[in-house]
């Protein structure tokens, strides 16, 4: 692909670069002549769904990105938030799934690199990951091979980069089988002063460009992941690109470095669309102009066109507005890493984005236009039919209780992900207090004797599927519920939503009442977004994936002296529900994996509550009242308690005799809004006051002790027999 | 007894970074004119039998298949 | 005692090292940048710590053990100076030779990091007289490359000369090391090289304090 | 310009847990006859210059002192 600028200007060509006819339109428009090839190519990548958010930005307008805490909301690389004394947490996450199914290790790497670069642009050291993981059917031909590319991929990149993985997700559906997903997590902490941004300030200021050589990797690679599956696929490959992370290492540490010095006024990753997107950017965003000279840049590969400098995706690099007192300075560190600096444009005052390359000038456009007047669509949506309610005394009860969670703790979707998470280095950096395994990952914060911050990342596809306004809400609420279960206040959140085709009106439907329950929920337990990424596309053959708008969040725990976990419980303990007694069976993992059937709505998620519940549960954890905690999700009451006994070795007997109720509604239901808790026994007549006090719902269901799970007269399992099943699941499935 | 080797490299253009990192080594370590390193996997294989036609099908299709990712690397068989 | 870190391009257990020395001898350690060529005289106790030193590309530790710095770490040891190498630092130990044997790919392919059990091999050696022989002890791993490799006299001279300083205790061996070794002495003794990271548990939010003893004995903290 | 080659290979005796690892999937893919798989690297490197014989005196240097650990390796250079 050696194609000069001069290249004729072609349908087919507008086509393939994914601009619609009215795109196109609005190009000659704004220019006021036809663009060059490399115009061409700035243009498609500039406005392409990926980096322009043309079908979605009218709805994620209408997201709560505001609020005491936040500092930088969505605009910036990373959402900034306030955890006190000076510093801040940065954080986002964003997907890499079509680069991960073509090629897994290095799609999921690279997607890893990714994230990492965006927060420490910010001047932010990388201080936790987490990774969301979709794959199709567990008997598809190609989900072993995506899994093991994919998690040895993450590990690849986060191990050598240093950072801890303290969560994620994995879960397997058919309707992934085309198309998986991988959602990428980081966060990272700053000085609340040394926040950098990406907008450019001042005239004549030089241009600097920082990092790894310039290839011809991933050209094309941001209009590809606006793109749907077909065919065609394999003539895509080209495309991907290598990560290394030895070399975003010393990157991370030259930035840091660099930016203690003053030298850097304004700093941008090169992601998607690399540089073309990050010039445009810093001069839109200051109101400047940008003039780049590629014969300047530094390029590991022979013969590069305009084009391919423009669009090429090499990873771990960096461009940046510098100081030019301070070149010197910024140089030395840079050699010292071992990495190239070069200065490879100015910033002006026209307005204009100028890129020039042997003696020729290859683009001439008008800067904001191209960085703000993407075409902006209101696509058609439908409101999507919804399921009528399904009382729990007319689904099917299961035979044998305790047959049915040992099944449902050794299935794909709800068996331990330990075989994964092993693969990741949890403990770097000597500050995880709680590594995969619980609700949240909790990290101690450097320098500070007793801060923390937790994390979680949370999307239940399915309850998306039947309804996707409460799906939406839910997937903020399961975020907060967990990291409320650790103790921890949520702060704020970052979503990844991955979707179809826009362009389907059922599809979008999905998107726009997914992006309402986010915002409800969000406004309700004051959980605001603070940065996301869109993923449209997810299709192959024209099957869209499920709605998976995956939340990831962020709290702090203000002494970690007094944290909940999983496990931690004592003998003789009480256990306690708090929140109603279940009765929810649509959509749940009991319908779905135990029945074989996708009935009924969703459970329904009542903030409310939600807010109630866990603000209580929150304060008995702070207080200290609380042994252990797990919340409950998929697989009802009987999966959390099954799952605490699991992480602490030891038995539980519970008594549900005198609830008038349909038991495996109790036992199976996913009703939300709902913790199971430890209490020591002289403790626990005062919480059930205090609840009762405030008006919460709770249920003193037994106590801990013994070596099994016993629910009177409905089951008993071996703790030590349901621990080898759960464990065993994913290591063999692997095998 | 078939023996063969098979040597898979990275495709043109595909990043290096093994071979970069070995390249900066050797040229710190004073080896000067190095222009470029690349690094890639040989498999040293035994096959049962003596019908070398069938077995380097079979191995043209374990590299299609196993030892090489085709979508970055380009391989190559040689029986021995 | 003064200590002294190593920092080369690619190394990221670095900082754990710093915090985990600071916190046990009340003092902040020297930090030593890959390009020096001497490590001052008064350095009583030098660690290489973990990560992945240019990489890991072409053999773990194989780039960082050419650098002049670790020349410099090498003389001091022959003479005498306390040294730790941690994971990578030991796979940096090794290719020098100071160390025997190599350490290649886990028998599993997988980067491995989760708690294991350590066995006290030997309490002849600084690092190991805070802790009893054949006291098992919790320390985690995170390595890919961990799997201990010698040859059968190197194996017997280990042996011979009791310079198994760790083994992984029954059924935690994470990586498929030969006689389920995790760590090694130099013949003088006063060279440990290890894959587990001691120094990830060392107070109560690690969840445990059992590395502690080895810096304590390197550090000579430790009254008789 | 001088290209050459460096195969870098395990010694005998050496265990080789990836070739294992290599030899088990293939034999589950269904490649039946297979009597062992060994792994290796090979280095292309690209050298300035016509002197064949320094040349290879010098690649006999890089590979004592950094690509091969002569522990575990052997090597052989092929100049091309
Ligand atoms: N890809 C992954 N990486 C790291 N940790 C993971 C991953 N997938 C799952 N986990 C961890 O496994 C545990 C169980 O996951 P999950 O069932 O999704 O939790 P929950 O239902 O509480 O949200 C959590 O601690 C989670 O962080
Ligand atoms: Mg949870």
């Amino acid at each position: 692909m050696t194609i000069n600028n001069t290249y004729p200007i072609t349908e087919d060509l507008i086509a393939s670069h994914g601009l619609a006819p009215d795109g196109y339109q609005l190009i000659l428009d704004l220019i006021g002549r036809e663009p060059t090839y490399t115009e061409l190519g700035i243009f498609s990548a500039m406005w392409n769904e990926h980096c322009s958010y043309k079908s979605s930005k009218k709805w994620l307008r209408t997201l709560p990105t505001t609020g005491d805490r936040v500092i930088h909301g969505p605009g910036e690389n990373a959402g900034v938030v306030d955890i006190g004394d000076g510093e801040c947490v940065v954080f986002k996450m964003e997907s890499h799934n079509h680069p991960s199914y073509i090629e897994p290790y290095q799609g999921a790497a690279t997607g890893v690199g990714g994230i990492l670069r965006d927060v420490f642009t910010m001047g932010a050291r990388p201080v936790a990951a987490m990774n969301a993981l979709r794959f199709g059917d567990v008997s598809h031909e190609k989900t072993k091979h995506l899994v093991s590319g994919v998690v040895s991929g993450v590990g690849g990149y986060g191990n050598s980069f240093g950072v801890p993985t303290v969560g994620g997700e994995v879960e397997f559906d058919a309707r992934y089988n085309g198309n998986c997903l991988v959602n990428a997590f980081a966060a990272g902490i700053a000085k609340t002063d040394g926040i950098f941004l990406c907008k450019a300030e001042g005239v004549g200021l030089p241009v600097v460009y920082l990092g790894a050589k310039t290839g011809r990797d991933g050209v094309g690679g941001a209009t590809m992941a606006s793109a749907e599956f077909d065919e065609t696929i394999d003539e895509k490959r080209p495309t991907v690109q290598v990560g290394d992370p030895f070399t975003e290492k010393c990157l991370l540490e030259a930035c840091l470095e660099l930016m203690q010095t003053g030298a850097v006024i304004a700093i941008q990753d090169m992601g998607a669309a690399g540089l073309t997107c990050s010039a445009v950017e810093m001069g839109a965003q200051g109101d400047l102009g940008v003039e780049l000279y590629l014969d300047d840049v530094p390029v590991r590969e022979e013969r590069m066109t305009a084009y391919e400098m423009m669009l090429s995706e090499s990873q771990e690099r960096m461009l940046m507005v510098l100081d030019p007192s301070k070149e010197e300075i910024a140089k030395e560190i840079f050699v010292k890493w071992g990495l190239d600096f070069a200065i490879v444009g100015k910033t002006t005052d026209d307005l204009r984005f100028r890129v020039f390359h042997q003696n020729e000038e290859v683009a001439n456009l008008p800067i904001k236009e191209l960085g703000d007047q993407a075409p902006e669509y209101d696509r058609p949506w439908r409101e999507p039919g919804l399921y009528s309610p399904l009382p729990a005394d007319q689904v099917q009860e299961p035979e044998d209780y305790g047959a049915t969670l040992m099944s449902i703790l050794a299935s794909p979707n709800q068996s331990s992900r330990r075989w994964v998470w092993e693969q990741y280095d949890t403990l770097i950096q000597g500050n995880s207090l709680q590594i995969p395994g619980g609700d949240a990952g909790v990290i101690r914060v450097d320098g500070h004797a007793t801060k923390a911050l937790a994390f979680s990342s949370d999307v239940t596809p399915h309850y998306c599927e039947a309804d996707a306004y409460e799906g939406g809400k839910q997937a903020v609420a399961e975020c907060w519920r967990n990291i409320t279960a650790t103790g921890a206040l949520p702060l704020a959140s970052t979503d990844n939503l991955n979707f179809g085709n826009p362009e389907r009106p059922e599809i979008m439907g999905q998107f726009v009442k997914a992006i309402e329950g986010i915002g409800d929920a969000c406004r309700a337990l004051d959980f605001p977004i603070v940065s996301g990424n869109v993923s449209l596309y997810n299709e192959t053959f024209g099957e869209a994936i499920l709605p998976t708008p995956t939340i990831a969040g962020v709290g702090q725990l203000d002494d970690w002296a007094n944290m909940a976990k999983i496990a931690g419980a004592n003998e003789g303990e009480v256990v306690m529900l708090i929140g109603c007694d279940g009765s929810h069976l649509g959509q749940t993992v009991y319908m779905r994996d135990i029945l074989g059937e996708t009935a009924g709505p969703p459970p329904e998620v009542d903030l409310t509550a939600e807010r109630y519940n866990g603000d209580f549960v929150r304060s008995a954890i702070n207080n200290g009242q609380v042994s252990s905690c797990h919340d409950i999700s998929q697989g009802g009451l009987a999966l959390a308690l099954a799952e605490m006994c699991m992480a602490g070795g030891y038995g539980m007997e519970i008594d549900l005799t005198d609830v008038q109720m349909p038991l495996h509604g109790l036992l199976f239901g996913e009703d939300q809004a709902r913790y199971v808790v430890t209490i020591e026994e002289k403790m626990a007549q005062f919480i059930a006051n205090n609840a009762a006090d405030a008006g919460i719902q709770f249920r003193v269901l037994g106590k801990v002790g013994g070596d099994k799970l016993v629910v009177k007269d409905v089951l008993e399992l071996d703790v030590a027999e349901m621990k080898s099943a759960h464990e065993n699941w994913f290591p063999d499935y692997m095998a | 007894m078939i023996k063969a080797r098979v040597t898979v490299t990275l495709k043109n253009g595909v990043l290096d970074p093994q071979g970069k990192a070995i390249e900066g080594a050797l040229t710190g370590l004073g080896f000067n004119g190095l222009e470029g390193v690349r690094q890639g996997k040989v498999f040293d294989l035994e096959i049962n039998g003596d019908n070398k036609t069938a077995a380097g099908k079979d191995i043209e299709a374990m590299c299609e298949k196993l030892l090489a990712n085709t979508v970055i690397e380009d391989y190559s068989i040689e029986i021995l | 005692m003064k200590t002294a870190v190593l920092q080369l391009p690619g190394l990221n257990r670095d900082r754990d090292m710093l915090a985990a020395l600071t916190l046990i001898s009340g003092q902040a350690p020297q930090t030593v940048w890959q390009t020096e060529t001497s490590i001052d005289d008064d350095v009583d106790l030098i660690v290489i710590p973990g990560g992945f030193s240019y990489g890991d590309y072409l053999r773990s530790g194989a780039i960082a053990a050419r650098m002049p710095v670790i020349k410099a770490v090498i003389e001091k040891a022959k003479k005498g100076t306390r040294v730790i190498g941690v994971c990578n630092g030991f796979q940096i130990l090794v290719e020098t030779g100071i160390l025997p044997g190599a350490l290649m790919r886990n028998a599993s392919l997988k980067f491995v990091c989760r708690q294991v059990k350590l066995e006290v091999a030997t309490t002849q050696s600084a690092f190991t007289e805070g802790y009893s022989k054949g006291q098992v002890i919790d320390c985690p791993v995170a390595h890919h490359d961990g799997n201990y490799f010698a040859d059968p006299e190197t194996l017997a001279d280990l042996k011979d000369q009791d310079r198994i300083a760790f083994r992984y205790a029954e059924g935690t061996n994470p990586n498929g090391s030969i006689d389920d070794i995790a760590g090694i002495l130099s013949e003088n003794r006063n060279v440990l090289g290890m894959m587990p990271h001691p120094e990830n548990l060392i107070e109560a939010a690690h969840g445990g304090d059992d590395g502690r003893r080895l810096f304590e004995g390197a550090l000579n903290l430790i009254s008789a």
